[in-house]
């Protein structure tokens, strides 16, 4: 039996979730056994590997969030495109039949698909339905709009609500997938599609204009920040907070754990900006196949990306996480179950992605971009402290994440 | 002390109440969260006094509980932890039992530098030159193996220094009555050094216990399979995602079974620790 | 310092370093050198280019503001774990000291957290001060002082350096008792019938008379806090807000492992190289002296 | 300069069960100036006295008065007393100078005249020159001094000795010994001064008291100790080598014990036949151990005198007029009759 | 047992520059079954040498043989030869019975054998019961004891003694040296002791090496050393009082020194007039100390004789027969005249 390591960075019901999946393949056949590791968080898996690949010890199977996307691609010589492995493994892949959006976001200039979209999410809004009651708001209306929100949040507030708006991913849901929602760019060379020239230009009015607002509300205790990353997250099942932005992918725990009714909808918007709402941008996790592994081992992964790509099991998994589905045929199938019925708001993330897409909305693959994030959370923080104005904060974010930029370029020339 | 003034006595007294306070509460409270369920710790303000689920989150932790991503088990990450520190700790004192012998004891040509290159090992933390150490390890073979978690932690620069401290603290007439007992080095060294050093030895083996017991970085890398991860990765590894996601009742059981060991290695051998300590330190 | 008596062997000396020279070689030295070799180098993440750019990466590191906020946040850390974690164990080590009874009690709880793994001490502390589900934090919060060290960074490095403090505590307090309890009784009674009370006689014979312990402790306390503070910061702040808690070991990881700059990294590996040497040859000189004491 | 009284002093340690009591009511007075040695094999509670005199330790019943004061409660430091311990106890950070001001400074007084008085003290004890030295760079026979002198510049009522001289070596003791009585002679403050060292007790004191296992057995000056022993103990401790006591010599009546001090015994043509069993050598007169029965007699013979060879049997008399008898029950001195 | 020879002996320690010559050409023979003191002040080579006789010392130059072997380059365990130190050496974790089976195991002798050669030598001493203490469970003389116990265990042809006295009180210090005089007695064994009690020195041995900075003064019985000094050194090194050397006094011509030993001295009607400083008691004597012009006499008195008040000037003659002579240059004796 032939063994592949996978590594991922999926915790709590998510890794169950990976964990079953496993199951059900290695169940499935008797040729191989994938074995599913747990090395941390996004980034924490990611370096791990790194740091594997270079002593020679790389997993089979990596799962990279999409902000590491740039970095894996330009490592020439450490991966393997899927769409190679899957032709030496024999299976039938058919780029065609993936969500355009996706599909798009993990495919190299020259059209070949590199990395398997196992948990693309998006960026969508959550409210507290109970909360919204209690506010003397009607909870079936969601706010659509940011002015919509910052009302929701201060008569939230007057009901006595500590924490009325939070969110995780602070770059990712307030400027990235802000960015694209709006149709603006948040880099130049349509986002760094357009190589690695790309430079920081989200310090435009725009996004100004939304962090003034977020500072405002910050100012007032109608937006509480909760940490980096996803530490956010917690905040709103637990029912401390009673709107977020967050990942789709938080539907699982959310559908397990907020004890009170809660709804569902998309990223808030400005009005008054044109071309708003367009679409929000990819988020989640691909699976990367590392170079140098034996044979038979590439024909492992093809299998197992083949079973992964299933409609049914595509579909089961969207249902379960809240990661979309990334073939057309599994959310066809989803549809036609009755689900996105049966759980209103379901369908918001894949709605809010099936869309035609534009060059300034297509999803952003910069190198050096997990320093950028963390350059971006140092920044903001700074607003949030009351120690910048979202000006300065924005344009040293800029000003420091070039500097990224240009090192990046530098290291990655050859 | 020298003057009978009750006062002082009580105040003295109240006051080290008082640093046990703080210094226990943390463990306290942890122990109070690992007997209640994650809900009743998640509502604010938490109980401070432990509650009735002592025995399931103790359980769950101990066999593994399937809530989490990844299947942790208490139980093997124990012993995995307690193998590696047990190896460090013993092999950390016997090398640097037998090379602080040859330095002490014996004129042989570059003792300085051969010193000094051990010395200068304790500039070099492992945070400060993980990856290549890393890539070493991974050439030799030695990942997800307890030779990989253990061996390149067991030169000791420390225990070397101690115990020439101590040797060199031990009276020149035991030796000079042991050569004129017939005794040659190795034989000196077994039977006479080794017996003496008995509360140096304790002592660092108390220091080098908690130290590999409570590796983190470490075994982060050097290790790939769960079934050889430490426990305290593991518990980190529990709490990798935001704040509600976590199973606190189980993450602070967990945290209370690691602190188990050390803890009694450290006041089972609290005196020999100090008195090794001060004895050969200063 | 040497023996009288030394016994006389070609080979057995190096019998018995082998096996402490062959790990230090492998593991120590040549890692070692590797850093150093990294640091004069631009590489990307997966190491598959490399390019040699002689000193830049410390010149780059040296015009990073961010590097020199790190070194300004390192010293105020050090200072204040050494600093409050000297003085509050000796103050208990005072107290422990007049107390003959019972001091196998005190001693006994002071010393677990000595047990208690960096990480976990990080664990636990962030849990009691998480600004969401933390009992301190909701107390602090109760009693009209808003805690959340996510944004505040006078918070945060409070977090960092309290929990800093109470992992070392016992350590400290173990060595000044020790100390306190090898000065001479008779020197203390002396002292008294000099017409010193508790207080003057702390100060004017038991701490000068401390003053090599409090030596040792201090450089220690230092080293500790520089190096072996990574897994707190990491376990609670991660180096924020801002990237106010970021000190010099922590950004050398996150450069190095979530930044995946390993030139840049390996550059501050060499810089905390040089600060480790410094700091232990003043120890060393320190120790080889104080033998005569 | 005062007066000690010692109004039937017990001291025990311990609590409850573990009750150790180690002095079973000590009574006498030092006169004002005196100096007076107290002496007593080890563990038998000189220090423990000397302590209590000191405020080092309570008092558990009993009373000790210095001048008109009873100081059962008073603090060391208000005792007005100065102490000289045995490891000096000289604060090892400080320098001479400042280990002899330090008692003053506390005192609060002026600089000055701190600085006047160390130097009267420093000129007494020749230590003039090694004032800014620290204690480890001094001699064990400097050190002691420099002690002497941290406790001649408090001018206490009362010096109190703990064994100060037993650290150093043979040569020093004697020169410090003549020191101690030179100073003694130019103070004349009342002092106490503990060891276990005969000779030094008989050649420092005005009066001896000496100890045995917490019960004071004799207090008085030299010759009296040594030629009218009040117990055997007293007998047996004082002197080197000790007074011969004998049980069944002849001519000693069951019930009493004969005490006849070593060189109060001669060669001579009548007396008791003895065995000679071994000699030593001591410079100016010879050590001769002989055998009486089953006794074993000490002979102090000066080195004039032939010695008869080992194993001989010679008969040796002792100085009628040195005889002492003792109660063999009790150990107490008979009736000189 | 074993005659021991020292051909010209030299010992430097220390290399090139450093280089300190500490032993300069001494010569000797210990006879066989000869209890040899080696004497003399702190610092003058005793160690040293004896050192070099056990091979813990390398010998720079000349030759020592032990029986008719040169040892030079044998290594202390061949040497047929056992050593009591000063701060005994035993073994702290080994039981009493061990420290004195060490040897033995070492040399692979059986079993019983070490338990019967254990035993004899433990009954010898008196240990018997002890034997299953660790050392730290003994007082200093049992310690001491046992380090001879673990010396005679090993039947060597020489005893080798570095100041094994010396860390014991007075009493224990005397009744040691009693034990040690016996077992030489019984054993016969060569026997070096190194010791700077002079008192020591004279009690037990059969002839006394007097060192002096790395020079040999004298090699004697006791009674020469004391009675016919070689030279000043050895005149005021051994007797306490040390003997009184005058270069001044009346009587003394200029080039020459007049020794006399305190116990030489004494009141008369004629004589010198001195002036009397300072009288110490010591149970049977006094010692006197009395100022001659720039002189000071140490005078010897029995206390039968009455003494003057300090401060009083009397006569004091020496005995005729008793004068000591030598020359103030070399400090050597001056041939009897
Ligand atoms: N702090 C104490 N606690 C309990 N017992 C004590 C204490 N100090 C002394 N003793 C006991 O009291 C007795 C007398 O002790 P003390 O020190 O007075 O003897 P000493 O005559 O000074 O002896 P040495 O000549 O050895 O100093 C001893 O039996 C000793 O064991
Ligand atoms: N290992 C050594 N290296 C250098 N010099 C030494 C060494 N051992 C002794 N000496 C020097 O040799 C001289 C003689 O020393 P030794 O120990 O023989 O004297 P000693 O007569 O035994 O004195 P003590 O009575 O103090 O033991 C001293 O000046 C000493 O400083
Ligand atoms: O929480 P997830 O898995 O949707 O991931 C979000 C990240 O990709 C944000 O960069
Ligand atoms: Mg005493
Ligand atoms: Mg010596």
């Amino acid at each position: 039996q032939t063994e592949i390591q996978w590594w991922h960075s999926m915790s709590g019901p998510l890794g169950e979730w990976v964990n079953d999946l496993s199951k059900q393949f290695n169940e499935s056949q008797k040729t191989y056994k994938v074995v599913p590791t747990f090395k941390g968080g996004y980034d924490e898996s990611m370096t791990a590997a790194i740091a594997a690949f270079r002593a020679g010890n790389a997993p089979d199977i990596l799962q990279v969030f999409e902000v590491g996307t740039a970095t894996m691609m330009a490592s020439k010589g450490a991966i393997k495109p899927v769409a190679e492995v899957m032709k030496q493994g024999g299976v039938k892949f058919d780029q065609n039949a993936y969500v355009p959006a996706v599909a798009g976001y993990y495919t190299a200039p020259n059209g070949q698909m590199l990395s398997f979209p196992l948990n693309s999410s998006t960026t969508i809004f959550y409210y507290n339905k109970d909360a919204f009651k209690a506010a003397g708001l009607d909870p079936e209306k969601a706010p659509k709009t940011w002015p919509e929100v910052m009302a929701a949040a201060d008569k939230l507030k007057a009901s006595g609500h500590k924490c009325a708006f939070t969110t995780s991913w602070m770059s990712w849901t307030q400027l990235e997938s802000f960015s694209a929602w709006h149709n603006t760019l948040f880099a130049s060379e349509n986002n760094g599609f357009g190589g690695t020239k790309a430079r920081l230009v989200f310090n435009q009015p725009l996004q100004l204009k939304h962090f003034e607002n977020l500072a405002k509300m910050a100012k007032d205790g109608t937006f509480v920040y909760k940490g980096r990353g996803n530490a956010a997250d917690a905040s709103f099942p637990a029912g401390e907070c009673a709107m977020m932005t967050g990942s789709s992918g938080l539907y699982a725990r959310v559908s397990k754990d907020a004890k009170f009714a809660y709804g569902i909808s998309t990223l808030p918007y400005y009005p008054d900006v044109k071309g708003a709402p367009q679409n929000t941008v990819i988020g989640g996790a691909s699976l990367w196949v590392m170079s140098g592994k034996s044979a038979d081992q590439y024909k492992g992964v093809a299998q197992f990306f083949d079973f992964l790509s299933k409609a049914d099991v595509q579909s089961a998994s969207h249902k379960r996480t809240g990661y979309l589905p990334v073939t057309m045929a599994a959310y066809k199938l989803t549809e036609d179950s009755g689900f996105y019925k049966e759980k209103p708001g379901t369908d918001v993330a894949v709605t809010q992605m099936i869309r035609k897409t534009t060059d300034k909305s297509r999803g952003i693959r910069l190198g050096n971009f997990v320093q950028i994030r963390t350059i971006i959370d140092e920044e903001t923080e700074q607003i949030w402290a009351g120690k910048k104005s979202p000006k300065e904060a924005l344009d040293e974010a800029v000003k420091r994440g070039n500097e990224q930029l240009e090192r990046f370029q530098k290291a990655n020339k050859g | 002390m020298v003057e009978r003034r009750p006062g002082l006595t009580i105040l003295s007294h109240i006051v080290l109440l008082l640093g046990i306070a703080l210094v226990v509460f943390p463990i306290y409270l942890a122990f109070v969260a690992s007997t209640h369920t994650r809900d009743e710790i998640l509502k604010v303000p938490m109980p401070i006094t432990p509650g009735a689920h002592m025995i399931e989150n103790y359980s769950a932790a101990l066999l593994g509980t399937e809530t989490q991503g990844a299947k942790v088990v208490v139980g093997r990450m124990m012993w995995v932890s307690f193998v590696t520190a047990m190896v460090i700790a013993v092999g950390k004192i016997a090398i640097s039992l037998l090379s602080a012998f040859a330095i002490v004891y014996f004129r042989f040509p570059f003792k300085k530098l051969v010193f000094w290159m051990i010395f200068v090992t304790l500039m070099l933390p492992v945070e400060v030159r993980i990856l290549p150490t890393y890539k070493v390890l991974a050439d030799l073979n030695m990942l997800n193996t307890y030779a990989g978690l253990t061996v390149p932690l067991i030169a000791s620069a420390t225990a070397t220094f101690l115990f020439r401290q101590f040797f060199l603290s031990v009276p020149d007439e035991l030796v000079e009555a042991a050569r004129i007992d017939g005794a040659g080095p190795m034989r000196f060294f077994k039977d006479i050094l080794v017996p003496l050093s008995q509360t140096s030895i304790a002592a660092l083996f108390v220091i080098q216990f908690i130290y590999g017991w409570n590796q983190y970085l470490w075994p982060l890398l050097a290790t790939t399979t769960e079934d050889m991860y430490p426990i305290v990765i593991g518990i980190k590894r529990m709490i990798a995602t935001g704040d509600a996601a976590v199973d606190w009742n189980i993450v602070m059981a967990t945290a209370i079974l690691a602190l188990v060991p050390p803890s009694i290695v450290v006041i089972l051998m609290q005196r020999w620790f100090v008195k090794g300590l001060v004895d050969t330190e200063k | 310092m040497e023996k009288r008596v030394l016994f006389r062997s070609a080979w057995l000396p190096w019998l018995l370093i082998a096996p402490q020279m062959a790990v230090i070689l492998v593991f120590f030295f040549w890692p070692a050198s590797q850093a150093i070799v990294q640091s004069v180098q631009m590489e990307d993440a997966f190491g598959t280019s490399t390019e040699f750019v002689g000193l830049e990466n410390f010149k780059t590191l040296f015009e990073d503001p961010a590097y020199i906020d790190s070194f300004k946040v390192t010293a105020l850390f050090s200072v204040l774990v050494a600093g409050i974690g000297i003085v509050l164990s000796l103050i208990l080590a005072v107290f422990a000291d007049r107390i003959l009874r019972g001091g196998l009690f005190y001693k006994t709880f002071l010393i677990i957290p000595y047990a208690v793994a960096p990480a976990i001490a990080g664990v636990l502390w962030v849990f009691m001060f998480s600004p969401s589900i933390g009992i301190v934090a909701y107390a602090l919060n109760q009693m009209g002082v808003g805690w959340n060290h996510v944004l505040n960074s006078n918070q945060a490095l409070t977090l960092i350096v309290v929990a800093a403090v109470w992992k070392q505590i016992s350590y400290n307090f173990l060595f000044f008792l020790a100390g306190l309890q090898s000065i001479p009784k008779a020197l203390i009674e002396a002292a008294s019938i000099d017409g010193a009370g508790p207080l003057r006689r702390f100060l004017t014979i038991q701490f000068p008379l401390l003053s090599p312990t409090t030596f040792f402790l201090l450089v220690i306390n230092i080293v500790y806090a520089f190096f072996d503070t990574f897994a707190i910061v990491h376990a609670t702040t991660e180096g924020g807000p801002g990237r106010d808690t970021a000190i010099l070991v922590y950004k050398v990881w996150h450069d190095g492992f979530r930044a995946l700059d390993l030139g840049g990294s390996a550059a501050q590996s060499v810089v905390l190289m040089l600060i480790v040497v410094g700091l232990t040859i003043i120890q060393f000189r320190y120790v080889e002296k104080k033998v005569q004491y | 300069m005062a007066v000690i009284h010692f109004r039937n002093i017990i001291k025990r340690y311990g609590k409850g069960a573990k009750t150790n009591q180690v002095i079973h009511g000590v009574s006498a007075e030092v006169k004002d100036g005196e100096f007076v040695v107290i002496v007593g094999p080890s563990g038998c509670g000189k220090s423990t006295l000397l302590r209590m005199v000191a405020g080092l330790e309570e008092i558990s019943s009993g009373e000790i008065s210095i001048g008109d004061r009873v100081v059962n409660n008073v603090e060391p430091a208000q005792r007005d007393i100065a102490m000289v311990f045995q490891n000096y106890a000289l604060y090892p950070h400080m320098s001479c100078f400042d280990n002899m001001a330090y008692g003053l400074r506390i005192q609060g007084v002026p600089k000055a005249e701190i600085r006047t008085r160390v130097d009267k003290a420093a000129k007494i004890l020749e230590l003039s020159h090694l004032l800014e030295r620290k204690p480890r760079e001094l001699s064990g026979g400097q050190r002691q001094r420099v002690a002497m002198g941290r406790a001649i510049v408090r001018e206490p009522q009362v010096f109190l000795f703990d064994e100060p001289l037993s650290n150093l070596d043979a040569k020093l003791r004697a020169q410090t010994r003549l020191e101690i009585q030179k100073l003694h002679r130019e103070l004349g403050i009342t002092s106490l001064f503990v060891t276990h060292d005969q000779v030094e007790a008989m050649t420092l004191a005005q009066r001896i008291m000496v100890m045995n296992a917490g019960v004071m057995d004799q207090f008085g000056t030299p010759e009296e100790v040594y030629n009218t022993p009040a117990t055997t103990f007293v007998a047996s401790f004082m002197g080197s080598p000790p007074m011969n006591l004998l049980k069944n010599a002849p001519g000693v009546r069951p019930g009493t014990i004969l005490g006849i001090r070593p060189e109060h015994l001669n060669f001579s043509d009548e007396g008791w036949l003895v065995k000679v069993e071994q000699v030593e050598m001591l410079g100016a007169e010879r050590l001769v151990y002989a055998r009486l029965g089953e006794e074993q007699l000490v002979m102090r013979i000066d080195e004039s005198v032939p010695v008869p060879a080992l194993g001989a049997s010679v008969r040796v008399a002792a100085d009628e007029n040195r005889l002492h008898w003792f109660d063999a029950g009790s150990g107490k001195r008979l009736a000189d009759a």
